[in-house]
C-alpha cells in the first residue's frame, strides 16, 4: 500500500510529535471506546463489505491510533503499512460514523493520516488503479 | 479485614470514585473550550426563492427510531439502556445499603423489596451474560475485543453476582460479602480510571460536545 | 464623425452641464420625445441610463437615437451586468455608427434590486474593463481579443465615480484606475455631502487626477422630504447628510420641492467654483419637465455655442 | 469541497414515482461530509419515500446503496451487480457523480436527490459557505486570499463598486463587502499596489467542460506513437 521507501525504517520522534498534538483527545477517546461495536452500522464501507468488522469504525481506529498510541510510536515497518493501510484504504474519511459514546472516530483516523504522512506514507492511487 | 473492608476501604472508595469523577470532568473542562459563538446570518442577498417547496415530511416517532440506533440494533440498544440504567439505579434501592446508610448517617432512603431488587440484579446479571456472548461469540466484536474487556465487563458485574449469592446465601455468607464489598469498591475505583471512564464521558460526549450526534441543542464546547 | 458637444465644451474649459433621461418600461416612442423635450438647449448631453435599478426598459441606445432626433446629444451608457464583451462592443460600434459618440461605462445595480431578480448577472467584465476596452478599440482600432476594428468607433468615454462610498480613502485610487483605463470625464453620485466632496476633489487634484479628466458632479434635487429620507436609508453608496434632511424639515411640505431645487443651485454655484470641477450633471429623476426652471435658477443658461 | 443540499422531498418524490423500483445511490464523498448525501441522508430519504409511497398505494420502493465516490467509476464497479434491479436510479451525489453514473449505466434513467450548490468550507455542523466558483483562473494571490468572483455580488475585479455601503454590500443588509475586505487586507499587509494596477478582463476559463491533466501524470496518455 504504501509508497516505497529508502530506508525502510520508522521514525518514531516525527510519529510521537504528531500524537502530542491530540493527545488528550485521542487518550480519551481511547479510553472511552467500550469496544460496543455499535458503530459498525454506520459506515457504509461496513455495509459494502458485507459487515467485515476490518470495516468497523472502532476497529479502524482502535487498530491505527489506538495501536500507535499504545506502542508510543515504536512500531515497525510492517506495523505502519498495515496502519496505512486502515486509515488510507478502509476509510474514505466521509466523518459520519456514529458512536454511542460520542467519540470522533473520524478525527482520530484524521490524525493517523498525519503519522503516515509524517513517515512518507501516502494514499496511492496507481495501486488502486491495479486492483481494479 | 472485614472491618477494614467494610469500614475505611468504603470511604476510600467513593473518596476516589467521587475525587476521580470530579477530576475527569474538570479536566475535560480544562482541555476543552467554548464553541466561539457562531451568528447565521440569513443571506438576504441573492436571488429570492421561485417559490416555497411543499413541507418536508416530518419524521414520526416510529421512524426516528428505525433510523437510530434502536434500528439497526435493536437487541443491543434495548439490553445495553436497562443493563446500565439498572446498573446505576440498583445500588441505591437496595435494602441491605440502605440499612448501611441509616446506620452510618441516620438517612433511611426508599428502597425496593428485596423480591425486586433480586429480579433487577438478574437482569443486570442476565446483560452481563449478553455481553459477554456478544465479545465471545460475535466476530465483529471479537475484533475488537482484549482481556481488558472481559475484566472490564468482570469489574461491573462482580458486584452484582456476589450480591445475588449472598443474598441467596450461596457459597459461605461472610466471604461473600467481603467479596461483594470488594467487588463494589474496586468497581468504583475503576469508574474514573478504567474504560467504565465512558459513563461520565457519556454525558459529556453527547451532550456538551459539539458534534453531528450532540442530543438537545447541538452542544457547547469542543476540544482545544 | 465629428468631436461631441460635450467634448468641445469641456476642452473649451466652459462649466459643463449635462441631463440625464430614463428609457420608458415599454416602446413607447412619444414618451421619449416628451422627456427629452425639456432639456433641449438645457443640457450639453443627456444621459440615456441601461436598465436603471436592473429594471427592463427600452434599450439605451434605442432611446439615445430618438433622443438624437430630438435634437440632444446622448450620453449612451452601457452598464456590465445584462451583456457580455461580444454584445458590448457590437452595441459600442451599431451606437456609434448611428451616430452616439458619448459614452458612460457602469458596472450596473446589482439585478436582485430590479423585476428580474433571478436574472444571471453577467459580469462577464466589470466598469474599468469596459472603460480599458472602449478606449481600446477606439485608440489602438482593436477589440478586446486583438482582432483590427474596420473604423474604430471614436468614442469619447466616460466613467462613474462614488467620492462616498467606503473606503474612503481608496475611492480616489478607484478614480485613478478609471482614468489609467481611459476614461475621458467622470460623472459622479449624487452629492449631498459636500465636505466629503470637497476632501475627495481636494485629493484629485493633489494627485494630478482633475488635469487628466474632466469631473462633472452628480447633482439630484430633493423633490420632498420622503425621497431624502429614503435615499439616505435605502439607495447604495448615497451620503446624505442629517442637515440636508434638517433643512427640508424646516420649511411647509409644499415648499420641499423648491427646497430642493434651491439646495441644489447653492451647490452647482459651489462647482462653478470648485478647482477640479468641470461641470455638473443634473438627475432630476423623473423631473425632466422641470430641468429648465433650475437651470435658469443655477444660472446655467444660456448653453454656450461651441 | 463540493457543498450540496438535498431537493425539496416533493420534487424528489414526483420524479421517481413513475418507477417501481429505484436505487438510491449515496456517496461517501464531499455530499457526506456535508450532510447531504451519505449514507445516513440516504437511509432517512427512503424511509420517507416508502412511507409516503405506501402511504399512498404507490407500487415505487426505494433502496440504497452508499460508494466511497461516485465522481470515480472505480468505486461504481460494485454497483454493477445491484443495478440491473432496478428500474431506476436516484443519486445523492454532486453532479458530477450522477452524471458519472448516468454514463455508466445509459438505459437507467437517474434523478438527482440534492442540488449541487458550491465548492465552500464548513462553518459549522450542517452551516457552508460558498468560497470557489471553480471560475479557472485564480487571483486569490492578488486579492489578500479573499475571492472577488464568489465574494462580491458582481464578480468585479476591479471593485469595490458605488454600491458598497460602510463595508456591506449593496444587495443584502448583512453581507460584507468582498472589496472592502480585499482593500482592509492588502492594506495591512502592506500590498494596496496590487490593486492599484488595473486586472484586466478576465481570460474565463470555465465556459466548456475542462478537462484537468496534471502535469507528472500525461506523460502516461500521450500518444506513444
Amino acid at each position: 500500500m504504501s509508497s516505497p521507501k529508502n530506508d525502510n525504517t520508522v521514525n518514531t520522534e516525527a510519529i510521537r510529535e504528531v500524537l502530542d498534538t491530540h493527545r488528550a483527545k485521542m487518550k480519551t477517546a481511547l479510553r472511552v471506546c467500550a469496544h460496543c461495536s455499535l458503530c459498525a452500522e454506520s459506515c457504509f464501507l461496513f455495509h459494502v463489505h458485507d459487515g467485515d468488522p476490518r470495516y468497523m469504525p472502532s476497529h479502524k481506529f482502535i487498530n491505527s491510533i489506538g495501536r500507535l498510541y499504545k506502542k508510543k510510536g515504536r512500531i515497525d515497518q510492517e506495523a505502519l503499512e498495515e496502519i496505512s493501510e486502515i486509515v488510507w484504504r478502509r476509510c474514505v474519511l466521509c466523518t459520519r460514523c456514529y458512536c454511542p459514546l460520542g467519540i470522533d472516530i473520524p478525527e482520530m483516523i484524521a490524525l493517523a493520516r498525519n503519522i503516515c504522512r509524517s513517515q512518507d506514507v501516502y494514499f496511492t492511487w496507481d495501486q488502486l488503479e491495479q486492483e481494479a | 479485614m472485614y472491618d477494614l473492608v467494610r469500614g475505611p476501604l468504603v470511604w476510600v472508595a467513593f473518596t476516589v470514585f467521587i475525587v476521580g469523577t470530579v477530576y475527569q470532568v474538570v479536566r475535560f473542562y480544562s482541555l476543552s473550550r467554548k464553541n466561539p459563538q457562531f451568528r447565521l446570518i440569513k443571506p438576504t442577498g441573492g436571488p429570492p426563492k421561485k417559490e416555497d417547496p411543499p413541507a418536508e415530511p416530518v419524521l414520526t416517532f416510529g421512524q426516528r427510531l428505525r433510523l437510530s440506533i434502536a434500528g439497526t440494533n435493536p437487541v443491543m440498544t434495548t439490553v445495553t439502556t436497562v443493563f446500565h440504567v439498572l446498573l446505576v439505579l440498583t445500588p441505591f434501592f437496595v435494602l441491605g445499603h440502605n440499612v448501611l446508610w441509616d446506620l452510618a448517617w441516620g438517612i433511611s432512603p426508599p428502597s425496593f423489596s428485596e423480591a425486586f431488587t433480586d429480579v433487577l440484579t438478574i437482569i443486570v446479571i442476565a446483560g452481563g451474560v449478553y455481553f459477554l456472548c456478544r465479545r465471545l461469540f460475535m466476530a465483529r466484536v471479537r475484533a475488537i475485543s482484549s482481556t481488558y474487556d472481559f475484566v472490564i465487563l468482570a469489574i461491573a458485574t462482580a458486584p452484582f453476582i456476589t450480591g445475588f449469592l449472598a443474598y441467596r446465601n450461596i457459597f459461605d455468607y461472610d466471604t461473600v460479602i467481603l467479596l461483594h464489598m470488594l467487588a463494589g469498591e474496586i468497581m468504583l475505583v475503576a469508574i474514573p480510571f478504567t474504560k467504565l471512564v465512558h459513563m461520565p464521558f457519556f454525558f459529556i460526549n453527547r451532550f456538551l460536545l459539539v458534534h453531528e450526534n450532540t442530543f438537545g441543542a447541538g452542544g457547547s464546547r469542543i476540544w482545544r | 464623425m465629428s468631436e461631441s458637444r460635450l467634448a468641445k465644451i469641456l476642452k473649451a474649459g466652459q462649466f459643463a452641464f449635462t441631463g440625464e433621461l430614463g428609457p420608458p418600461r415599454g416602446s413607447n416612442v412619444d414618451a421619449v420625445r416628451e422627456k427629452a423635450k425639456p432639456l433641449i438647449g438645457m443640457v450639453d448631453s443627456v444621459n440615456i441610463t441601461d436598465n436603471q435599478t436592473a429594471m427592463v426598459r427600452m434599450s439605451s441606445w434605442a432611446a439615445a437615437l430618438i433622443a438624437i432626433q430630438e435634437g440632444l446629444e446622448p450620453n449612451y451608457q452601457m452598464v456590465c451586468r445584462d451583456r457580455n464583451r461580444l454584445a458590448m462592443q457590437a452595441d459600442v460600434l451599431g451606437a456609434y455608427a448611428h451616430g452616439i459618440i458619448n459614452m458612460l461605462c457602469l458596472s450596473g445595480d446589482h439585478q436582485q434590486f430590479g423585476d428580474h431578480p433571478n436574472a444571471k448577472g453577467v459580469y462577464d467584465i466589470d466598469s474599468i474593463q469596459l472603460i480599458d476596452m472602449v478606449r481600446k478599440m477606439r485608440d489602438e482600432g482593436q477589440f478586446l481579443g486583438g482582432a483590427k476594428i474596420d473604423e474604430p468607433p471614436q468614442m469619447f468615454i466616460g466613467a462613474a465615480a462614488n467620492p462616498f462610498a467606503e473606503p474612503f480613502e481608496w475611492r480616489v485610487h478607484r478614480l485613478a484606475k478609471k482614468i489609467e483605463a481611459g476614461a475621458d470625464f467622470i460623472q459622479t453620485q449624487c452629492i449631498y455631502n459636500m465636505d466629503k466632496m470637497r476632501e475627495w476633489v481636494r485629493q484629485a487634484n493633489d494627485m494630478g487626477l482633475a488635469d487628466q479628466v474632466y469631473i462633472l458632479a452628480g447633482v439630484t434635487p430633493m423633490k420632498s422630504l420622503g425621497m431624502a429620507r429614503y435615499m439616505k436609508a435605502k439607495v447604495p453608496g448615497m451620503d446624505v447628510p442629517d442637515d440636508i434632511i434638517k433643512r427640508l424639515q424646516g420649511v411647509d411640505k409644499k415648499k420641499q420641492a423648491d427646497e430642493g431645487i434651491k439646495i441644489a443651485c447653492e451647490q452647482i454655484e459651489e462647482f462653478k467654483e470648485m478647482q477640479g470641477v468641470a461641470g455638473v450633471h443634473l438627475m432630476a429623476i423623473e423631473w425632466e419637465h422641470r430641468v429648465p426652471e433650475i437651470a435658469e435658477l443655477a444660472g446655467v443658461l444660456p448653453r454656450p455655442e461651441v | 469541497m463540493v457543498k450540496a443540499k438535498k431537493k425539496p422531498f416533493e420534487e424528489i418524490k414526483q420524479a421517481i414515482e413513475g418507477y417501481t423500483r429505484v436505487l438510491n445511490i449515496g456517496c461517501g464523498g464531499c455530499v457526506s461530509v456535508c450532510l447531504a448525501g451519505g449514507q445516513k441522508e440516504v437511509n432517512l430519504l427512503n424511509l420517507q419515500l416508502n412511507a409516503a409511497f405506501s402511504g399512498e398505494n404507490k407500487a415505487t420502493r426505494v433502496d440504497s446503496f452508499t460508494v466511497e465516490r461516485q465522481c470515480n467509476e472505480m468505486f461504481l464497479i460494485d454497483l454493477d451487480k445491484v443495478v440491473p434491479r432496478y428500474d431506476g436510479l436516484m443519486s445523492m451525489a454532486c453532479g458530477a457523480g450522477v452524471q458519472l453514473i448516468a454514463e455508466r449505466y445509459p438505459d437507467k434513467p437517474i434523478f438527482p436527490a440534492v442540488n449541487t450548490i458550491a465548492v465552500g468550507v464548513d462553518r459549522q455542523i450542517g452551516i457552508y459557505e460558498e468560497r470557489c466558483r471553480a471560475c479557472g483562473e485564480c487571483v486569490l494571490g492578488y486579492t489578500g486570499g479573499i475571492c472577488p468572483i464568489t465574494r462580491c455580488a458582481k464578480g468585479l475585479f476591479n471593485g469595490p463598486c458605488g454600491g458598497t455601503n460602510k463595508g456591506i454590500c449593496e444587495i443584502g443588509n448583512e453581507i460584507p463587502c468582498a472589496w472592502q475586505d480585499i482593500y482592509e487586507r492588502l492594506k495591512e499587509q502592506n500590498r494596496v499596489d496590487d490593486i492599484l494596477k488595473i486586472k484586466t478582463a478576465m481570460q474565463w476559463q470555465n465556459q466548456t467542460r475542462r478537462m484537468i491533466v496534471q502535469d507528472e501524470y500525461a506523460g502516461r496518455y500521450e500518444d506513444k506513437k
